[in-house]
Order: structure tokens, then sequence, then C-alpha cells
């Protein structure tokens, strides 16, 4: 219920409240910096993140490598940099499938209502409670690791949230008077859906968008750390630390750098869809 | 109260059918041929046929189905490819670990995640408030193995409190505590950041509501309001949710089983998935999907006990 | 008033299923039970009863929101029930509805002018500048500034949002209006502000009403002709003043005498009513309302009246009018 | 001369909102004796039912305030300014409040019975049992018919009109010498208005209770008043006894009130609206807060704001033009 009241307030209003609150601030810093750091990687560092040099092997941080080199003498910071775009990537192709089909899924489910929506329902009950790593393990693990594959599999471990999120207030939108004046006026069920019900409950998916986004690439990070991830040796945060874990008690800096990445993204990234969210949701919002 | 118990526990037939199903699925949604897939591309044609026949894979689809859903009401999950043993004595074996692991990080989860989401609350803005919400979303943005790692690290490896690997004894109450500690503490604070979160906006959602201000009103004194009326139907959505939680419980528990090479469930997906166990990794999807289902009902039937009016509908 | 019914009722039923699911059969709710009734054209019928009294969804039958179970609903001779897609699109031009609460009744996303012209657009009534120009006029025609069509929902206070979901009924010309409950979630200096509005706009227009309220006094006020309805059934319906000076089912006497009036004088009546409304799910058996009744008899717990003619333009569904059996 | 039982005195209540504190309630003056019903009516946002929460203690403190200088004495004791453990002892023991929504404020997963008996646990210090008792004597008392079975139910349970039966049954438990009862019947019936109201008369006269009366119902208040306050945008317009209110209404926002009240009775023929709206608590000027939508308006209206003034007929009345009126 909460959740459609969130939606119908006054467009005025949220932007203020997001803009007052000063840790929405440090996650949209903290992300800028993350999209930056990641599309000018290579004027940033310009060594190459997949050359390797046998004599260069397990080296501490130094001025030529700030962040140290791996168990192949290749550069961490170039790795580091150049993984942030995979990361990137996934998280944000795996989000936007998972939010096109998860809320036209729970759209559907929502308007139409009747048994479909109870199968609905019930399968994604399932879904959501299912270990999200599970079950993207176990889809990686059926169709192979690849960039397309990841993005599938985590776009299904997140389906289910879209969906419900999207779900709930279709349902109370439905019934709302202006929906019933809309029929009345002889609207039909795609222009009622289209104009009137999705603009109000864009703004609740979007918030739930960015939360996740910060689980998918947690997920994405989770599956490269098992060695479900992109192939070697293209750098990802997860499967550095897969590496950089091997080596943990001789050069540690390989496994933290990549996890300090990889937590202060997605910090950033809770920090902005909480700082989001507090600024829609009337309940929560500062008197 | 007792026709509640009966349809809940009904309404979960359909939703394991359909679970099972979606495994069912799941697992036959591989591209090409699954034996090709376990055996890899130098078997022999001999080989991959005998696989096939052994996994059922020859037989249509339906029959498949069939015999995979009866197999599961007989209750067998099938065998490991590898080391031919059932794949219930597999879990058997070391689900003791994993429960432990996952128990203990709950009730840390509850211990210390409840009382600060509530102070949280009561102070909402303030100072205390604002690290309060800053310390629980920190902790939800650590994936369980970045923590994990970063605990072995302090503890294990520089300071040297705990052992780098945690395999306890069994016989040994004191040594396996020893062995819980660093691996529970890791989940335990990542559940309790989300334990705080949920509280927290619970107990603010319920200190708005009409009847705590009638409680106000009957002068029974704020800590009576905080605790007998506010708590109690505060907690009912942090039950939903941290029920809903169980998954990623789970999954962390997993990655922290890798990191701190411990016996548990953790480590036998892992190796399932190293050695291509194609039968094992099935069944293990199968339990899940049983035991969350089985969990989810449990966690609406404590709903229904907490408040009356779902038992009521 | 001519005699000529612009809405022609007859024996309309809702039932509803409520509860029910898995493993339990769902009660049901019977909302509307053969409804009866006719709209004179230019007409305003009020529609009155307490909540949960079936009021609201028999109006939203009349207009299909609801689909009714059984009956006819004749509007300008023809069967709404009976209408499909296209038919029901061109009768929803000639009948429209107005909403109670002004805060849920627009969508907060559209402004006052793309509220007001959508519906000029889907049914391709005009075009171009055209649409400015009438959504132009509804707005003045309902009181609101000029300025307003650039304007959200929110930037109006719950009078002016009234306004603007009156204004979108107005629109497409309609000869019948439903409205349900259109002031009561409003002030009462804006009520009196928004009712005036209704009526003048009903003298332009020539517009029918059925008006759905539980206030006797604004029924009072704006109506010609009242049905009062109890537990899904039309209990009595008579002409405005007969109605509340000289009731005559035992209900619409509880109902009168509990509405309160704005004179001390008649406080000491603070009238002694007993009971309350029994669930829909389970009423009573014979008349609905005869535990709550002071003139109950024995035949009042096994038969129920029907709806019957007494006197002149007046009917009644109670054993004490009708003709001895 | 009545014993007085409540008595505010220029009571402003503020709040915060956009960095700024503005007055929902500003300067108002009451007094509510034994045995008496005050009504207090007015429009959303009048501050009627700050007024009510400000009596409580309940203001809220995080963005709320009751300014210095405002006064609220129970019988001889001062509350503005009490800490809250001793307001804890007045409040639900010597005030006691009733809420609009029936529906939200019962706690719903407590037993009504638990709740009825929590008032009396608190201020009585019964043990469990007794309390219990105690509870079951009070829902007798507010006609719940067959109390004793209905104890261990849930709200829920319960139509609206019982549920505000239990309300008034838990404000009673310990026979306080005020009621404040915000819009009571605001979400009933009116059949089961009619019945509630008659049970809070009866009550007042049966304990000799004042009652202050929130209500935005003129109909309402005809019905229970002894005494009307007429509110608007913070402050009392005019005080008067009941009858003298609706025979001669004189503040011109009482007036434009009643003649724009739809009447059941009576055909009234025109209805005379009042023009505009209701003003927000953050743009109010200088003058007369009506002196907008008022028809008697002039130019010192616009610019001076008017105070309550005493008429030799026991009245009180906020108007530069009727004010000087005999």
């Amino acid at each position: 219920m909460s959740a459609t009241t969130a939606s119908l307030e006054p467009a005025r209003g949220w932007t203020h409240r997001f803009r007052a609150n000063p840790t929405s601030w440090i996650g949209v810093a903290i992300i800028v910096a993350v999209i930056l750091a990641a599309v000018f990687a290579s004027w940033i560092w310009p060594l190459d993140p997949l050359e390797q040099s046998v004599v260069d092997r397990l080296m501490g941080p130094s001025p030529e490598h700030p962040l140290g080199t791996d168990s192949y003498g290749r550069d961490v910071l170039a790795r580091l940099l150049h993984a942030a775009r995979i990361s990137l990537l996934i998280g944000v192709l795996s989000i936007a499938l998972a939010m096109a089909v998860g809320s036209a899924i729970g759209i559907a489910a929502g308007y139409l209502g009747g048994w479909f929506d109870a199968a609905v329902t019930s399968l994604l009950d399932v879904l959501l409670s299912f270990p999200t790593l599970l079950l993207g393990l176990m889809v990686v693990a059926m169709l192979g690791p690849s960039i397309e594959n990841l993005v599938i599999a985590i776009a299904i471990t997140e389906l289910a949230p879209f969906a419900r999120v999207a779900r709930a207030p279709t349902i109370s939108l439905k019934s709302r008077d202006f929906v019933e004046a809309g029929r009345a006026l002889g609207f039909s069920d795609l222009r009622l859906v289209v104009v009137h019900i999705i603009p109000n409950l864009l703004s609740e998916v979007v918030v739930v968008a960015s939360l996740w986004l910060a689980t998918a690439i947690r997920t994405e990070a989770s599956l490269s750390f098992i060695g479900l991830g992109v192939k070697p040796p293209t750098p990802t945060w997860g499967g550095m630390i897969r590496e950089g874990f091997e080596n943990i008690l001789d050069a540690p800096w390989l496994a933290v750098a990549p996890g300090v990445a990889i937590m202060v993204t997605v910090l950033g990234l809770n920090l902005l869809g909480d700082g989001l969210r507090d600024a829609i949701d009337p309940k929560v919002r500062r008197d | 109260m007792g026709e509640f118990l009966l349809r809940r526990v009904a309404l979960a037939v359909p939703t394991l059918l359909l679970a099972m199903t979606a495994v069912f699925v799941l697992a036959r949604v591989v591209p090409g041929d699954p034996a090709l897939v376990i055996l890899g591309d130098q078997a022999s044609l001999e080989a991959l046929a005998a696989l096939r026949e052994r996994l059922g894979l020859d037989r249509p689809i339906l029959q498949q189905y069939l015999d995979f859903l009866l197999g599961i009401l007989r209750g067998d999950l099938g065998r490991s490819l590898v080391t031919g043993k059932s794949v219930w004595a597999e879990v058997l074996a070391v689900i003791p670990y994993t429960i432990e692991l996952t128990l203990a990080a709950i009730v840390i989860g509850v211990v210390l995640g409840v009382p600060l989401g509530v102070y949280a609350a009561v102070h909402r803005n303030a100072l205390p408030d604002t690290l309060t919400r800053l310390f629980s979303l920190a902790g939800l943005s650590f994936p369980a193995f970045v923590s994990a790692i970063l605990l072995l690290l302090a503890f294990a490896i520089e300071l040297r409190w705990f052992p780098v690997i945690s395999a306890p004894k069994v016989d040994d109450p004191l040594d396996r505590l020893r062995h819980l500690a660093l691996p529970a503490f890791n989940i335990g604070l990542i559940m309790t950041a989300y334990v705080t979160r949920v509280t927290r906006s619970s107990m603010l959602n319920v200190l708005g509501e009409d009847y705590v201000r009638t409680a106000r009103a009957k002068g029974i004194g704020m800590r009576a309001v905080l605790w007998r009326h506010a708590l109690r139907n505060a907690l009912i959505p942090v039950a939903t949710v941290v029920g809903l939680y169980l998954g990623t419980l789970i999954g962390n528990s997993v990655l922290t089983e890798i990191v701190f090479n411990r016996p548990g469930l953790g480590k036998l997906i892992l190796g399932a998935l190293n050695q291509r166990d194609y039968t094992l990794l099935q069944g293990l999807m199968v339990f899940f999907a049983g035991f969350i289902v089985l969990a989810n009902a449990a966690t609406d039937i404590a709903y229904g006990i907490i408040d009356p009016r779902v038992r009521y509908k | 008033m001519s005699a000529h019914p612009i809405l022609a009722v007859e024996g309309l039923e809702k039932r509803f299923a409520v509860g029910g699911g898995f493993l339990r059969r769902a009660s049901q709710v019977h909302a509307v039970v053969g409804a009866s009734f006719t709209v004179a054209e230019r007409s305003s019928l009020g529609l009155v009863g307490e909540s949960g009294c079936g009021k609201s969804t028999l109006a939203r039958c009349l207009l299909r929101l609801v689909e009714p179970d059984a009956g006819s609903i004749l509007f300008e001779g023809e069967d709404v029930r009976r209408m499909d897609g296209p038919a029901l699109r061109v009768v929803r031009r000639r009948m429209q509805i107005v909403f109670q609460d002004p805060y849920a009744s627009l969508n907060p996303r559209r402004t006052v002018l793309q509220t007001l012209a959508e519906p000029l657009r889907v049914h391709g009534l005009a075009r171009g500048t055209e649409i400015e120009e009438r959504v132009a006029a509804a707005i003045a025609e309902v009181g609101l500034p000029a300025d307003s069509a650039r304007r959200f929902p929110h930037e109006f206070s719950g009078g002016q949002r009234q306004r603007i979901g009156i204004a979108r009924a107005l629109v497409l010309a309609p000869r019948f209006i439903v409205a349900d409950e259109p002031v009561s979630a409003l002030d009462v200096s804006v009520q009196a502000q928004v009712l005036q509005l209704l009526e003048g706009l009903r003298e332009r227009h020539g517009l029918s009403v059925l008006f759905v309220s539980h206030d006797l006094g604004v029924v009072r006020h704006v109506c010609d002709r009242v049905a009062v309805m109890y537990l899904g059934r039309i209990v009595e319906e008579a002409p405005v003043p007969e109605i509340f000076d000289d009731p005559l089912h035992p209900y619409t006497q509880m109902l009168r005498a509990a509405s309160p009036v704005p004179d001390p004088k008649s406080r000491f009546a603070l009238p002694r009513v007993v009971g309350e409304l029994p669930s829909a799910m389970e009423p009573p058996a014979g008349c609905a309302f005869h535990p709550r009744c002071p003139a109950a008899m024995p035949r009042c717990s096994r038969e129920c009246p029907t709806l019957s003619p007494v006197g002149t333009g007046r009917r009644v569904a109670c054993f004490l009018h009708s003709p001895a059996p | 001369m009545t014993e007085v039982v409540l008595e505010v005195r220029d009571l402003t209540v503020e709040f915060r909102s956009g960095g700024a504190w503005h007055a929902a309630v500003r300067g108002v003056d009451l007094a509510i004796a034994r045995n008496e019903t005050l009504a207090i009516v007015g429009e959303s946002g009048s501050g009627k039912s700050v007024t009510a929460l400000a009596v409580m203690g309940l203001v809220p403190p995080h963005n709320g305030r009751i300014a210095p200088g405002s006064s609220i004495r129970l019988e001889d004791r001062e509350l503005v300014g009490l800490s809250e453990r001793s307001m804890d002892k007045v409040r639900g023991d010597r005030v006691a409040m009733i809420f609009q929504e029936p529906m939200t404020a019962l706690n719903p997963t407590m037993t009504v019975g638990e709740q009825v008996a929590e008032s009396v646990r608190a201020h009585r210090g019964l043990a469990p049992a007794a309390a219990w008792k105690e509870a079951e004597r009070v829902l007798d008392l507010v006609k719940v018919p067959s109390a004793r079975r209905r104890m261990t139910d849930y709200p829920h349970q319960f139509s609206g009109g019982m549920r505000q039966r239990v309300m008034i049954a838990m404000a009673l438990a310990c026979q306080p010498e005020v009621l404040l009862a915000d819009e009571p019947t605001t979400a009933l019936d009116v059949t089961i208005q009619a019945q509630v109201l008659s049970l809070i008369e009866d009550l007042k006269r049966e304990y000799g209770l004042g009652v202050l009366f929130i209500t935005h119902n003129l109909g309402v208040v005809a019905l229970i008043a002894d005494r009307v306050a007429v509110m608007y945008a913070g402050e009392i317009v005019e005080t008067a006894r009941a009858e003298d209110l609706f025979h001669e209404p004189r503040h011109p926002y009482t007036e434009a009130l009643l003649s724009s009240m739809p009447r059941v009775d009576r055909d009234i023929g025109e209805l005379q609206p009042i023009q505009g709206n209701v003003p927000s608590i953050r743009d109010i000027g200088p003058g007369c807060a009506f002196a907008p939508r008022c028809a008697l308006a002039q130019e010192r209206c616009r610019s001076e704001r008017p105070s309550l003034a005493a008429t030799a007929d026991g009245r009180a009345l906020r108007c530069w033009v009727r004010g000087s009126l005999p």
C-alpha cells in the first residue's frame, strides 16, 4: 500500500528531499567516480591489464605499480580499472533485462488478476526466496560462463523483486478512481496501463533498480569468485579476488584492492538508492 | 488456528510442485548435450551414450518429468555421479555445519539488529540514527566473501586469534565454537545490518500509527508503549522479511564456507560444480527448493501467530 | 418534469465473492438485490443509505464499471448490459461519473489540460486548437482560474480538484451523470460551492443525475426523488420533501431521526437507535431490517416485503404499508 | 458558578515546516466545567485537533512545540512544562482522549480486554486479574454486548461502532475529569453515530465529566454541545451557548457556515457558499484570518487582527465589524 501512496506523491518535493539528504550525494559522487574510472580506464592508467611479466610477479605496491602486481606479473591497478567496465556492464545489462521483463510480468499479473495473477504470484514467491547466488550459480553452471549467460543468470535472479514491486501498485492503481474514470470515459485497457498506470509506478521501479543494481554487482562478483564468472584473463573484480585469494598469505593486497572496489561501488549504489527511496516514500520523510 | 495451519501447509503443496518443475526445466535447458558437458569433448560415443542412459536422458521428456517427481515423492534426490552416494547422504554428512553456521548468524542478527533498529527509530534523524543507517548500509554493501577475506586476514592471519582453516573437531565443543566464531561473525554482521534496517523502517511506520498515539494517551509510559505496542507490531514485517532473506543467508554461508574452507553445503556445491557432478547439483537444487518452500510456510505460520488478523481472515 | 425516463433499471443484481481461496469456499455478498427504478429526463434521483448498503456498487453497475449479474439497464431506450465494446464506448460519452475522493480521482502526473483533452482525443471529438478551446471552456464553466490548464492536480485544493473531476465528466457533453458522494470529502464551506456548481450545470445542460450520498441534508437539497437502500435492497422511494418530512419505512424513519440537524431544540430527541448493520454475508431472513425494527411483526422474519406503490408516486417495501395478505 | 475542570489560556502551538515555525493554534482560550460539553467546531486545518493534542501533551516533539506563555490547567494543576513522566500520570487518568478512526486507533495485535485492562493497571496499580475484572465492568458500562466473552477478541472482530465503544471504555476506565473527543463519530454511519453520541451524553451526566468535543459537523454540535467554540485558521472566532449560537450566529464565519449547510429538516432555498478556501497556516496575513473570504470585511479587517472580546451576554467574538454591535 505504501508503495502506491509513495508513487502518487506530487512530483514536486521529492527531488528537493533527495537533494537535502547528504548521504545521497555521497552515493552520487561514488557512482560518478566509478563510471568515470571505468570509461576512462586507459587514460587514467595506461598500462595493459593483460600484459604478463614473469619477473614482476607478486610485487608489492610501488610507483610503477601503485597496487602491485599479481601472480602473472600483471598490473593490479590497470586490471582493477578495466574490471570496473565488465562489472558495471553486466550489472546494468542484467538489471535492464530484469526490470523490463519483471515489471511487465508484474504489471500484467496485477492488471489481469484472477488465476493468472495467482499462478504468477506463487511462482514469484518461490523465485524470490530461492537463494539468489545459488540460482545464478545453477543457471551459469548449466548454460556455461560467458557475459551473455551471466547477464541472463543475474537477470533471472532479480526478476521477482521487479515483478513484485510493479504488481502491488498496479493492483491498487487499477482500482483508483482516476483509472476507473478512464474506463468510464471509454479508454482502452492498453491506454489505461500505458498512460495512467505505468507512469505512476515508474519511480518506484527505478528506486528498486538502483538498489538491485548493487545486488547484481555483488552477485556477479560472487559468481566470479566461485569460478563461474567471465573467463580469464578478462579482468573482473570477483575473478581478481579469486586469484588473489590463492596468494592471500604472500600478497594480501591482491584480494583487498578489488574487495574494496566492490564494496565502495555497492555502497555508493545503496546510498543513492536509499536516498531515492527516502525521497519518494512519504512515510520515512523527514518532517 | 488449527484450520489456519492446515490451510497454510496445504498451500505449500502446489508451490512445491511448481518449484520442482522449475528445477526440472532449468536442469533441461542446458544448451547441447549434458552428457557432453559433463564428460567433455574428448569422450567416446559409447561413454556418452552410457551416461545419457544413466541420466535417463534417452527417455521421453514427459516420462523423465514423471520419474523425477515420483523420485522426489519417495524422498529420492538421486545419486552423485562422482561418488555414487545418494544426494541425501552427501547432504546429511555436511548439513550440521551449515545449520550451525546459519543459526548462529540468525541469532547474532536478531539479538543485535532488533535493539539497534528500535534505538535508531526512536532517535530518528539524530546522530545515532545516522550512524546506525550508515553501518547497516555498509554491512549490506559487503559481498560475504569480501568481508570473510578481510576478517580472515585480520583475525586469523595477522592476529592469529582464530584458525585459518575452519575444520573443527566434532567432539570438542570449545574447538567447534572457536572454528565457528569468525564465519558466524561474518554472516551475522551482514544479517545484523539487514535486521537493523528492516526493524528501523518498520518501527518508524508503527510509531506513526494511530494506536501508538492511543497508547500514549492512556499514559502508560514511553517504554511500555515501545515494547508492548510498537515492537510487537513492528516485528510482523521483520519476520516476513527475515524469512525472505533466508535465500541470501544461504548464499552468504556458501561463500563464507568457501573462504574459511569449512565443511558444509557450500563446499559440497563447489565440489559438484568443479567435478561437473550434474546429478548432485540437481539433487541439491531440489533440496534447496524444498527447504525454501517449507521455510516460507513456517514464516507465514509465525506471522499468523504474531498477527491475529491473518489467522481469522 | 417530463415523465419520460432517461434511465430505467429493472431487477438489477450484483453478487461479490468474498474471501475464499485455496481449500475455503468464498462467501457471497449480495451487494445489490433486484433493484428497479427509473430516472426521469432532467431530474435527479438520490440514492441514500449507510456504508455497505450497496449504493455505490449499484451506481457503478449502471456504467458497467462493475459488471451486474442480472437485470436490465435501459439508457435512452437501449440496454447497456447487452452492449459490446464499441457500443459501450459510444454510450460512455453520454453517461459519466464524478467520484468522491478528489485526491484519488485525478492522475497526479497529468496536467489539467492532458486530463481534459484525453477523452476528446480518444473519442475523436475534436482536434488541434479546438481541443484547447473546449478544454478552456470546460475550465471556465466549472469556475477554475483560466491558468489552470498547465497545472498539476497537487497544485489545487480539494474543492478545486473536485471541479476538475466535474469538468472531466462534462467534457464529452453527457446526458446523464452518476455522482458518487461528490461532496463528502470536502469541507462544509467548500461543499456548498460544489453543490451549487452541480446544480447550475444540471440546469444549463439539462442533465439527469443519480446522486449517491449518505448525507440526507445534501440529498434533500439537490434531488427531486430519493431511493433509500438497506443491505442491497431499495426499501423506499419517494419524492423529496415527502420522504424526509413523512418517511414511511421504519428504516427511513430511523435514518431521518439519526441525521443531525443544526438546531439544539431537536437535541433531546437523540434517537434511540437499535442494533447495528448486520453482516452483508449473512443477511437476516425475511425483511433484512426486522432485527432493528421497532414495528417488526412475526411475518417480517419470514417473508421479505416487495417494493410496492403507496399513494401517489411513492413506493415502499414494508408490510406496515402493503395491503393485508 | 460552575466548577471549571479544564482551563486553557493563550495556547499557541507551532509546527516546523520548511525550516520555519508556523502557529497552527494561536492564542486559544477555553474553559470546561464539570458536567459540561464544550464543542469546538471548525473545518480541516482550523487547529481544533491540535488543541486537544496539546492538552494531552501529545504534540509531536520532533516538529511541534507549545509556545511559551501558554497555559493549560487541569483543576489546579498546570500541565504545560510537566515532564513526560508526570504527564503520563495525568494522561489516561484525569484527562482522557478518544480519536476519530476507531479502525486504526486500537492495537490490532492485542485483545480488547488487554487494551482496556492496560489503562486500569497503569494508573491503579491493580493486579492483572483485578484489572481484567475491572475492564470487563467498564466494557459492560459502555454497553458492549456480552462483554465478558468479547474481552478475548481482537479489534478487527468488532464493528466500527463497537470499536468506538471500546475506545470510550479505555478512556473512561480510570474515571477522568475531562474527556477529549476528537471527531469520534465522523467515521461512523449516522445511526451508529447517534448511538455513540447518546452514550457519551449518558456517561457525561453519570460521572459529571467535562467533555471537549471536536467536530466539523454543526448538526452534531447542535445535538450534544452545551457551549460552542468556533475555530477558524487556528483561532477561536466565537464562543457562545449552543442555543444562542444557532439562534443568532454573530461572527460572519459562523453565520456563513450555517447558511452553507444543507438541512434535512427543511428546504432552505439557495445555498450560500463561502467563497475561496481555508487558508494554510503558512500564509495568514496581518489582519483577521477570515477577512479574505468575508462579505463584511472592511479596511481595518485586512490590516489589524481583532481579539476575542467578551460581550455583555456571556458570549465572545473576534470581529471588528460585528464586535462593536451590542
